[in-house]
């Protein structure tokens, strides 16, 4: 193992590890540039079949830039690949899948309006002699897919129908299906709850069996150190360390990345006893969509101001869709609100922000981000800051406003007015929560909000949450990450199948107390 | 077998279009003589310039019974067929504007030929200005059987003399005064000199023109011809800011069609020929009063 | 091989409600609506006669709209199949009569040419036009609104020039058999527009190619995340329409006797309305050609319905831009209240 | 944190070259081509009699576009313009003349009320047919295509009705001010669009209002999560494009001292065109007025010079076509090659 602390580069290039003989592929002295911005500075790398590599780096480190030019998305403005020793270049996407490297991106690529079947086997339809597509024989193959995943999705559904957890396990379903020698995963267990990860380790160690390699991206460094046999730790480009996850502890790990000691994260208990209670639900149900009955049934609890409630949840129990009734995002079915002791019906989220209600989304790129917009649009769109008179927007303002958080949450961005676009998923998210922090809600909802954020960011974003929760903001937080539930909770409910399944204090609570109520039979609730 | 003297008679009109005062005007007087007539009932199909429409129009007014079919057809091969289907079903059909070619059976054709027209509107310009004179000649919308027609007339009468008739310039305005007046505009900026003359394809674009020339103050210098003997362009032409309009007389045109198609409906008397030509006039100053639609128009 | 749908592979399915049943059925249901009502208001509608007219007055501008149906799946549009049905039926025209000069006798001033070559250069020039435009939609990633509407413009033009602004006419009876004939009771555009629709039917569900038209419709990114050559796919939808067009132009020609540089004007908005009556949506991806058919002869009744009743033309134009709304509007309300 | 410098967020920026000026550009410095070569092949083209008629003719349908500029801003798109300019030029005539009898003198059959009450009824009347496909785009989630072909075609058979399929003629001097009368050098409809662009510009750039149409152009659902009000800023575009085409449909028809159904045909595709070409994007989000200004000059300078080039009608389409196709194509080329 090479590597260590600030004077990592210079411990790299004099370390002459040469990548071993077997690899598959092999990465050398790669750089990238955009808009004469380094992004990629002399990376070199070596995957071997059988294997499994991590590549960890803070938000905008490089990581998903390395991937593209390994996917032939893009092209490298330097160095070299090699596949099994030969030097190769990549005329795009097509040509790498065909060498026997598929991908899954960060952000998916999926058909909203075709079905998951379709999707799974988009580009390479089975046909019949006379050229006929196999639909019988594509719906077969896409449920042994799933149940391998331990997916329950059933081949005919739409994409656009399934929640953002789902499209992800269909999203790696599709790389499966691929027959690679390499499977790149940037982020594949973001959006995934404990039970799924489960499924998705034991697939990637029968894939590892096989002789595939992989590529694992993650900022959830203990599923790295327990899959991964190797890592590579990229910061602003560069390779800072590499080596053998056995050789690294997880602290080594977070202080390459970001340069730093984090403070060891303790548990959360509310610092003074919680205030009064500024959001009551009451026997609430979704609106049926179908003739079936309701998703969300009979949903009652508390947040009291100051307090921090965690929702757990496996993936589609409903954790989001309670979210958007509070938020006015969904029509509520049955049931009441009550936010401050005042009945509340919102009839749009324009209402619930105008009450003093936010919630951040779990899904960044169809109910976040404005592509098309530069940063200061981004952050400033829910109004925030006040406009002056005749709604004239007060752009100074909303700058200084902007500034501040960039400081706070260590945003990495070429400037203001760079669009949104350009930056790294974790980066985006962090403008993303910006703009609803800036809002000073009195009940903030949280829905994934560490999505794709660096481990060095995510603390500090607990630590604002806590922040707010001490002056006095009422927290609902809905995070797959059972970890960090349970360090930021005050109180945890459990939620299955649209149903509250059970309430732990924080203290009490730990992930198998959680995971039991998590998957406990709806009957038994 | 004629339906006899007071029975009820149903007739399909297809119009080119209800969008052109022209025919608006037309199926006024139309109308009226109808109804002067009694018990017949006219059915209105609006051909929206386009022959395709008009077929489908005649079709279903076959399918639906009427008892004649009065057509101002868009194109006179393309409709051939269909007029001759409506007559092989025992529909009598009077065509009325233009003819359609190749179908003798046809009962009449009342109209007033475009070229024909065209050719008063040379001779005016001819007789206005013996000497010769340079022209700048607005068109109707590119490829539109009416605006070539109409082009044509005025090139037969006035080519002959190119020594002395000059086109210095011919662009579209697509038969609409806003283009009318803009395109002279233009074309006026992009002359050495003015010209002497602006014929225009119709009325609008002539009305549009002249707008062009008041705004240049160059009025009274340009002699500016029309064309359809509008209610606006014979104001026009009282007042002098138009030298003279063309009539086709399209109110006679569609009394004569009704007419006589009622009376073979009813009577089974065919006109002494088939081709009822409503012979078109120049209107200037001069003979005012011999066009059509004087009476709307009040000083 | 199987023919069962992509979407018969739901596991679960909902009850088949009657709701659900009107939401996949909506097009259809408006349309017998329109024509119970037309059959009410005036009995004669319903005549053999009358609807065979409605099928063959549709049968052009439904070739037209079956390529059309390709284009809008991959989120495109095409504005230019009017003009490009102009030009193509003077492409015909000319060829079919050796030449422009005595463009209007039977017996041309050139060596005409059989009706095949007459059809063929037509299809032909379509096609290329149509790949000229796929060009710059796919490779320079024009939008398709901006190409084909200067494509309309181009080829209005082209074909003003080729004609010199006035009609050729006069065909021979083999070139004329197209538009006119008959085969047994069946009008022949009538049964062109079947084989249309039956190849493209099969090719859009079952095929490779059909199946890649929509998911680059759906995501074009992840299309060519997936392989696609979504670049030559989009050329080719563009091609599609043009050879369609240019069957149309053809077949036009040979209905009226008769090509001019003014045919088919206004073309592209009957045809999109139909298109998306039949619920293809606008924002790619989702959409059959069943639905066209049934959006075109919704089209096709409507237009030959109000000239039945005798509705006065003016007010004719407003129903019809009412009820291209309502069909519209029915369909989308129906599936979004299904859910 | 510093209070001081709200730019140091600006990391490294990259070189400013002359590819990104270009491409920043791109349509203006097309724009300035077009009229250098107008000015080599005919040298009065320059002359400020001549611009003053450019700006002049560009002016009616360049308020047209920027209301347009707000509806493609959100992804929209409204065909119904030209049809609109029609029917609200008819309305205003009505109100001028006191009626539709003796339509054609200046002394009406009814009492005619002022210039400034056929204004407000063309206005209003635009404003409330535009609100109207409005909610039809954001409550019925139909396509902004089919809603405003739909209006397109009703608005046509409306404006006939009114019309009666004739012109109304003949107002008195106030009324025809507005489209041809004079403030100094400057012609009147100059003036309007002028004051038009600047609130346009102010609106769309520096309100809560105008960050809410990029929002909603951008990523709808994103606005609506963020309390944007997304049917009533819908709904507003296409009121606003409708009010804006009643003006125009005053100005036209005091400019013409006319008012008739056939006015305004083809505006929406050359309105469409001066949008893009202004750098507009079709899909939403990105664009402004400047870009409106220059694109809209740029169909002017085009109509213009090709006249006064004395160009044959026929090949003018073909050069329009290429040309609109051309300044689309630079934009993005250069756009995409700076990157
Ligand atoms: N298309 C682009 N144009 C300009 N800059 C880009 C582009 N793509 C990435 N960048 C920049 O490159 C850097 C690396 O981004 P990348 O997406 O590779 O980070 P990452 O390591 O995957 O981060 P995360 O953990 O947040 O996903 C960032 O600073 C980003 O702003
Ligand atoms: N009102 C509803 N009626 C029927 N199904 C619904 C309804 N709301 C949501 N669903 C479905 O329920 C599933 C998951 O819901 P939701 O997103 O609330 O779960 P979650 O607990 O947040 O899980 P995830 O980890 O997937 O985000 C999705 O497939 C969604 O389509
Ligand atoms: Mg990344
Ligand atoms: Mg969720």
């Amino acid at each position: 193992m090479i590597g260590s602390g600030s004077n990592a580069r210079g411990a790299v290039s004099s370390g002459g590890v040469a990548p071993p003989d077997e690899a598959f592929l092999g990465v050398h002295d790669l750089t990238k540039n955009f808009f004469g911005v380094t992004v990629l500075d002399g990376v070199s790398l070596s995957l071997t079949a059988g294997k499994v590599h991590a590549l960890l780096g803070e938000n905008g480190a490089g990581k998903s830039t390395l991937i593209n030019l390994l996917s032939g998305i893009h092209q490298p403005d330097g160095g070299t690949l090699r596949i099994d020793g030969q030097v190769v270049a990549f005329s795009g996407p097509t040509d790498a899948q065909r060498r026997g490297i598929s991908t899954i991106h960060q952000e998916f690529s999926l058909f909203p309006t075709l079905t998951v079947a379709e999707t799974l086997f988009a580009g390479r339809l089975p046909v019949n002699r006379i050229g006929l597509v196999d639909w019988r024989g594509i719906a077969a193959k896409t449920e042994a897919v799933m149940q391998q995943l331990g997916a329950d999705i059933a081949p005919g559904r739409r994409v656009a129908d399934l929640s953002i957890a789902e499209q992800q396990l269909v999203e790696i379903g599709r790389a499966l299906t691929l027959k690679s020698r390499l499977i790149i995963m940037d982020e594949p267990t973001a959006s995934l709850t404990p039970r799924e990860v489960g499924r998705l380790k034991s697939v990637i160690r029968s894939l590892t069996a096989e002789g595939v390699a992989i590529l694992f991206v993650s900022h959830r460094l203990e599923e790295v150190k327990e899959l991964s046999d190797s890592f590579t730790v990229l910061r602003d480009g560069a390779v800072v360390a590499r080596g053998e996850i056995a050789d690294a502890s997880i602290d080594d790990l977070v202080r390459w990345m970001v340069g730093r000691d984090l403070l060891e994260e303790g548990r959360h208990h509310a610092i003074s006893t919680p205030g009064a209670i500024v959001l009551e639900v009451d026997n609430l149900s979704s609106r049926p969509r179908s003739a079936r009955s309701a998703f969300v049934e009979s949903i009652s609890f508390a947040v009291r101001s100051g307090e921090i409630v965690g929702l757990a949840g496996l993936v589609g129990a409903g954790r989001t869709e309670i979210a958007r009734l509070i938020f006015g995002a969904d029509p509520i079915g049955s049931g009441s609100i009550r936010l401050n002791g005042h009945p509340f019906r919102p009839s749009g989220p324009g209402d619930a922000i105008a009450a003093g209600v936010a919630l951040v989304p779990e899904d960044r790129k169809h109910q976040s981000l404005f592509p098309s917009l530069p940063i200061s649009e981004n952050f400033a769109a829910v109004g925030s800051v006040r406009p002056g008179p005749f709604g004239f927007l007060r752009r100074k303002a909303e700058r200084l406003a902007l500034q501040q958080f960039r400081d706070r949450l260590k945003l990495r961005a070429a400037g203001a007015d760079a669009p949104i676009a350009t930056l790294s998923g974790g980066n985006q998210q962090k403008v993303i929560l910006a703009r609803w922090l800036v809002l000073k809600p009195r009940l903030l909802i949280v829905d994934e909000p560490t999505r794709g954020v660096d481990i060095g960011a995510k603390l500090d974003l607990h630590h604002l949450l806590r922040e707010l929760a001490a002056d006095g903001v009422a927290i609902l937080l809905i995070s797959s990450d059972l970890p960090e539930i349970l360090a930021l909770s005050d109180r945890i409910l459990t939620i299955r199948s649209g149903r509250l399944t059970g309430e732990l204090a924080g203290r009490e609570a730990d992930e198998e107390s959680l995971m039991r109520l998590m998957t406990l039979p709806k009957a038994a609730a | 077998a004629p339906k006899g003297k007071d029975a009820e008679v149903t007739i399909l009109v297809s119009s080119l279009t209800y969008a052109f005062p022209h025919f608006v005007f037309l199926q006024e007087q139309l109308e009226d003589e109808a109804s002067k007539i009694g018990k017949v009932k006219i059915l209105r199909a609006d051909g929206q310039l386009s022959a395709p429409k008009q077929i489908a129009d005649i079709e279903a007014a076959v399918v639906q019974g009427v008892d004649g079919i009065i057509i101002a057809p868009a194109d006179a091969d393309a409709l051939a067929p269909a007029v001759k289907a409506a007559i092989d079903a025992g529909v009598p059909v009077v065509t009325i504007d233009r003819p359609v070619n190749g179908v003798p059976e046809v009962l009449a054709n009342v109209a007033a030929d475009n070229v024909k027209g065209a050719e008063r509107q040379g001779e005016a310009i001819a007789a206005q200005f013996p000497k010769g004179a340079t022209l700048i000649n607005l068109q109707g919308i590119p490829g539109d059987k009416t605006a070539n027609d109409r082009n044509k007339g005025l090139h037969t009468v006035l080519d002959k003399q190119p020594d002395l008739y000059k086109f210095v310039s011919e662009q579209t305005a697509r038969f609409s005064r806003d283009q009318g007046l803009s395109v002279t505009e233009n074309i006026l900026t992009g002359l050495p000199e003015a010209p002497q003359v602006i014929v225009a394809a119709n009325d609008d674009m002539a009305l549009g023109a002249a707008q062009a020339v008041e705004a240049r103050k160059l009025n009274g210098k340009i002699a500016i011809y029309g064309y359809d003997g509008s209610t606006d362009a014979l104001k026009a032409v009282s007042d002098g800011s138009l030298a003279a309009t063309v009539d086709q007389f399209p109110g006679k045109q569609g009394r004569v069609a009704v007419k006589t198609l009622v009376d073979f409906i009813r009577e089974g008397t065919k006109p002494a020929s088939a081709d009822i030509l409503v012979e078109p006039i120049a209107v200037t100053k001069a003979n005012l009063s011999e066009a059509e639609r004087i009476g709307t128009v009040t000083q | 091989m199987s023919l069962a749908s992509p979407t018969s592979l739901v596991r679960p399915r909902p009850p088949t409600n009657a709701l659900a049943f009107l939401a996949r059925f909506a097009p259809l249901i408006f349309l017998l609506l329109l024509m119970a009502l037309f059959t009410f208001l005036a009995p004669r509608f319903l005549s053999s006669l009358n609807l065979f007219n409605v099928l063959r007055q549709v049968s052009i501008f439904g070739i037209v709209a079956v390529g059309m149906t390709f284009v809008i799946l991959t989120r495109g549009i095409d504005l230019s199949i009017g003009a490009l049905i102009a030009l193509t039926g003077l492409v015909a025209a000319v060829v079919a009569k050796g030449g422009v000069t005595g463009r209007f006798e039977l017996t041309s001033g050139g060596i005409g040419l059989a009706w095949y070559w007459a059809a063929l250069a037509a299809i032909l020039v379509g096609g290329i036009a149509g790949a000229l435009q796929g060009v710059f939609v796919a490779k320079f990633t024009v939008p398709a609104f901006v190409v084909t509407l200067g494509g309309m413009t181009i080829f209005r033009g082209l074909a003003l020039i080729i004609g010199n602004g006035g009609p050729i006419s006069g065909f021979d009876e083999n070139f004329g058999w197209f538009g006119r004939g008959m085969v047994g009771a069946v009008p022949v555009p009538v049964i062109v527009f079947l084989v249309v629709v039956v190849i493209a039917g099969v090719v859009l569900h079952s095929t490779r190619y059909g199946r890649s038209v929509y998911a680059i419709g759906s995501n074009p990114e992840a299309a060519r995340l997936c392989g696609l050559n979504v670049n030559r796919t989009l050329i080719s939808v563009y091609a599609l329409t043009g050879l369609c067009s240019g069957l149309g132009g053809f077949l036009l020609a040979s209905r009226l006797n008769s090509a001019e540089a003014v045919a088919g004007s206004q073309y592209e908005l009957n045809v999109i309305a139909a298109v998306v009556i039949g619920g293809t949506s606008l924002y790619g991806g989702t959409g059959n050609i069943a639905g066209t058919v049934i959006g075109t002869l919704l089209i096709g009744v409507l237009l030959n319905g109000l000239v039945i009743l005798n509705v006065s033309p003016y007010v004719q134009q407003l129903l019809i831009g009412a009820i291209i709304i309502g069909a519209v509007t029915f369909d989308i309300l129906i599936k979004k209240y299904k859910r």
